[in-house]
């Protein structure tokens, strides 16, 4: 089976703004996402305010090609990591028909 | 209309500060606090807090807690939609359109006045005063239905549009404070030649969020449909859906004591923050709840309002939002910690709200003439 | 007994949708409607689409609404269960056996017009037409409840025992759909060659989930229960959990009040995807239910229910499911578009049913000569 | 104290288990187990049972079953402080501290009993044991309910203050189990020459736990609420938290059937483990029961207690925690496999209970010339 | 510490399929699984369906030895692709006390 | 855009356990973790019991330097894996602006 190395670009930040992080990924070239509710702890965690979603903190995953995820990785932390609770990391992963993803 | 009734003002808040403390009426406000503390509703709210200082176990699940915030206004809506329709097919338009325009001035005055205490006399940020203003100057639908029921128990009931008010509270208060927050900022920036980021962009974005956000499509849809429904429906067919909504029902009362318990569970976190945010804001947030309550009152008085109505006013007007205003705020203004102003709005103003400002504002509006 | 009934049919078919036109019958369809709409119900349904056109933030936690639809189900089975002891110990079975068999009928009767339709007249594909006939071919059992409560509105209350008759009707229109569009798309595999690969084998599976899936175990769990405890219960011991589960009572209709808030919001969000599925679906979605619709009125009154008993019976073989067909139909006809079965089900005929089709399947009943 | 009642006991137990089998009583004990059986709660156990036994699709939200606990724990603590008001007005605390030390006696002894029988007849290791006795020295709020319940309906309703001993009933039991379990597994250890791990420095922490955990501070927390409430309210502004909490009320009995519901979904699962857990714990989860439960009868009414009261009491000492000590022994004592102590509680003493012990009991008061 | 080199085997699809996958993936010799409720989009995603259950989304994982992690997404990609919406991907993990997991 | 690699340890266990090593974790030196609601199976999977929050699995996750990802892995193994349901894994990620996670 052909498998694909591809990234997986992980944000975890405040719910305020993890919808707009997860939207902006995909208007970067992310063919999807994936949206987790969580829970933590950081320095900046006390930050975090309930919306009416429920959830205070959020996981997004975008799996993409190197470009974009550097594309979201630099968009994230140039705009979200000054002031919102937010970290976010990349890991190499080999996805099934990933040329889907590209 | 607004400066005459702020020289009014001028001339009549030095006596009442003097005339409160008159021993009679001190007498019957400790008498009223007992009254209004022995209650279902603060003791949850007081257990909450115990049982988070004590690191005690109770979790509400945080979807019972949003229902039951949906609930709540739906029902203050709902309520509020029923009542407007009696009020009106009785009188027209003619006995609430004076506490409409009250209630609008006093959520556009009320930000401003907060901004200016915060920043001028706390000396906070830019971005702190027009966050914690934003909260003040919108209001808590939960503090409604608390003042509600302690004039309900008093027998002086509310005037039946009071829910009326409480939604049109909601809005202007936030994006009034966000709007001066926002520009203020931009003007600062530019000052220092700073490249402003996020939050600027998303100035409108936000606003619009506030005005389409769920507790003021929930109130005014509601509102809506308890007005249209009290119209086309006979009463029999109304009744069950009365009795689910209406604020003095089983549904609503018991409703209101989880939710109390969830809000001290929270606000007994906060606690721990009170040294952090300082005197100031612990001041601050007993301090413009006295005052706003106190314009509350005079502004219902003049408006026409009943005793009953005039001691809610002064309530929500008082009161600070704690569930509208945080992701608002959050989005708009990140660089505002919103430590502060979720600490001032939920452990400060809240319970103080709760335990002593419903009766003080009630005995406030007594001293007013209001009947 | 088939031919019969569907010859008569076609004789009756064409001067209903003549008659169904004077003047005077459409006045009395433009009330009904006016005193339909107008209710918190419905109105609830229009909130969440506006809600979710303008991009508001009303959120219901879904474990809300899954509590919600347990509780409805629960509480449609345990009233039935109650009503049917009634009728059960005043006339047997007497009463209960020809409408109980009518409904059967027509739940076999639903998905095979439904799947004709949408195949023939629609040219769509065999899995397409087979997984919009499993959602026609079942019910909703919320169009119950508001159709239930339309006709107590109109002083027409239906037959005590139609809680049983959507227990019968929620399961084999899914079942005889799934088969077929099974079975149609094993034929067509073969003589293309193809292999088959997912679903398949999940036929049986799927059926079995669906009858043993959390609708029909909820409701004709709650009807055993309750027939039992209404047989064997003091009137006394028994009236708490009447209260509770009974229908007409105000749990279930504010509850009702806000899961159409929710499916407002859904539907809302659905609406975009109208253009997409095309003229044809819509048409289909408004016109199969007429016909089913006048179907259920029709064999209803054959089978000797009331007026409010054939307006509710005709509501619900108009109504499409939309909870327990989706993951039958996905796990088993996975080539299906889910989005068009559930854009018909939810977007076009729900919202069809309780604003329109209701009060003109009262009018139908009617004409028929129920009473 | 503790020696001469238990002399007496002795003397008291063989000729009970003769009586108990005379015919007329047996016969009076079907008939209770009929008339307590086929009501709506133990028929919702029974549906779920079913449900899981035939992989039925009836999914509970885990939230609404929270919400749902939370409500039950609030709702007996409440209604309890009400009812001990109004004892306490009536009678100061002259009729309550002697059933209050008697359960006080039950909650010590119970978990002893527990352990010495499952050490020392059935042979399981200490952690076992004790993990298992800290369940059964516990109470179960549900089962509360039930035999609450059950006594109203047979006209011979509980002393009011039943709900205080549920409360007194929580704790000590898991604290003396654990205790016990972590002294002797350290001198066993001790002993070996092995080193402890993990639950060890971990024991006052969970005892800590346990007494702040959620079931005590709901139950004890509205107790102090009703209580207080109860004593500076009026009555009028009181009724609507006593109809939202009171546990004739329709909220409380439906909530009762939905939370059996879920009850009998995750037993249903757990009767697997029947055959795991073998028939030495079957034996222990019905005979302990009995065994306890005649000790709450005897000392309920050696204290005082009316029919109703000694039934109830009975039940609450028969019955086993399946909320509070899981997770509390979970943490103490890892090595004790929680699938023994969760079947036992939950598969086998809860469901006898229900549909067995409870009418036992009320024949054993009887006897034992309750009133 | 010793750590053993194993896979992280990730599906994300609609949770119609996800419980099917979670049980096939034991049967193919996982040791275990981890599933959590997430939301999502992707190329297929309006396909979800609410389930009783509630979440519509959710993710399946598996830290499995290379062999399993082949037979796992084989069978996802050969099962579930054409018509579901899922995506699948494999991440080198150390695992704690491997040997249990072979 | 500069990347840091730094070690993701994940722990996923019954959610008795999971608070403690969240705060356990923190002790050892992350400055940080996520917690996410989860449900599995495993070897002692039937050991999880309901606690009053809810879910009966949890998964945490820390970003951390490799030291760090030792002491809490070693922590971990040696305090809960013999009596509780726990699994835990390590894996490479790279890290925005990872320096704040040293
Ligand atoms: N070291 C870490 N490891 C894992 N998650 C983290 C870490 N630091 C922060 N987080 C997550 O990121 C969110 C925001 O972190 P912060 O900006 O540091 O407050 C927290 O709520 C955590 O969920
Ligand atoms: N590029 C992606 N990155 C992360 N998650 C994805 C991606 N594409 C799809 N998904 C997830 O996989 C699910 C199914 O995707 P799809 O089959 O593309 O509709 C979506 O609901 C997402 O949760
Ligand atoms: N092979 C595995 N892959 C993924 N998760 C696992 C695996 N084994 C165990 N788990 C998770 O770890 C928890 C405890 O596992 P265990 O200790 O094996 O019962 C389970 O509830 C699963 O959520
Ligand atoms: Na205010
Ligand atoms: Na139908
Ligand atoms: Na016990």
């Amino acid at each position: 089976m052909q498998l694909y190395p591809l990234k997986l670009v992980t944000v975890v930040g405040e719910s305020v703004i993890m919808d707009d992080i997860a939207k902006e990924g995909v208007k970067l070239g992310a063919t999807g996402y994936t949206m987790t509710d969580a829970a933590g702890e950081g320095s900046r965690g006390a930050r975090n305010v309930l919306v009416s979603s429920g959830a205070k903190t959020q996981k997004v995953e975008f799996v993409v090609p190197m470009e974009v995820a550097e594309k979201i990785l630099k968009h994230v932390s140039h705009t979200y990591f000054e002031h919102y609770a937010c970290i976010a990391w990349l890991a190499d992963v080999q996805v099934v028909r990933g040329q889907q993803y590209l | 209309m607004m400066i005459p009734l702020c020289s009014d003002l001028l001339a009549v808040a030095p006596p009442v500060v003097v005339a409160i403390a008159t021993a009679e009426q001190l007498s019957r406000i400790l008498e009223s606090l007992e009254r209004n503390l022995l209650t279902p509703i603060p003791l949850c709210f007081v257990l909450g807090i115990i049982c988070t200082r004590i690191h005690g176990g109770i979790k509400i699940p945080k979807e019972l807690y949003l229902s039951i915030a949906i609930f709540l206004l739906m029902s203050i809506g709902f309520v509020g939609g029923h009542e407007l329709a009696h009020e009106y097919q009785e009188h027209g338009v003619s006995t609430i359109w004076k506490p409409a325009l009250a209630t609008l001035f006093l959520g556009c005055l009320t930000p401003i006045t907060s901004f200016l205490v915060l920043r001028y006399v706390g000396r906070l940020s830019i971005a702190d005063s027009a966050g914690i203003a934003a909260h003040y100057g919108s209001t808590s639908a939960v503090t409604y239905a608390v003042a509600n029921s302690f004039v309900e128990q008093s027998q002086h009931p509310a005037n039946s549009f009071l829910p009326t008010l409480v939604t049109i509270l909601e809005c202007p208060g936030i994006a009034i404070a966000l709007v001066l927050g926002a520009a203020l900022m931009a003007r600062e920036r530019a000052v220092k030649g700073g490249g402003g980021k996020a939050g600027e962009g998303k100035l409108w974005e936000a606003l619009y969020e506030v005005m389409t956000g769920q507790s003021i499509m929930l109130m005014a849809g509601l509102l809506v449909i308890g007005f249209v429904s009290t119209m086309f429906m006979s009463e029999q067919a109304f009744q069950p859906f009365y009795d689910f909504f209406q604020s003095k029902g089983m549904l609503f009362r018991g409703c209101l004591c989880i939710f109390l318990l969830e809000m001290g569970l929270v606000a007994g976190e906060r606690l721990g923050d009170l040294l952090k945010v300082g005197p100031f804001l612990v001041a601050f947030g007993v301090g413009i709840a006295l005052v706003h309550g106190f314009l509350g009152a005079y502004f219902g008085h003049l408006a026409g309002l009943n005793l009953g109505g005039c001691t809610v006013l002064a309530a929500i007007v008082a009161s600070a939002s704690y569930i509208a205003a945080p992701p608002a705020v959050r989005l708009t203004l990140p660089e505002a910690n919103p430590t502060l102003s979720i600490t001032a709005a939920l452990a400060i103003t809240f319970p103080f709200n709760i335990a002593f400002g419903i009766p003080i504002y009630y005995e406030m509006a007594k001293w007013l003439g209001a009947t």
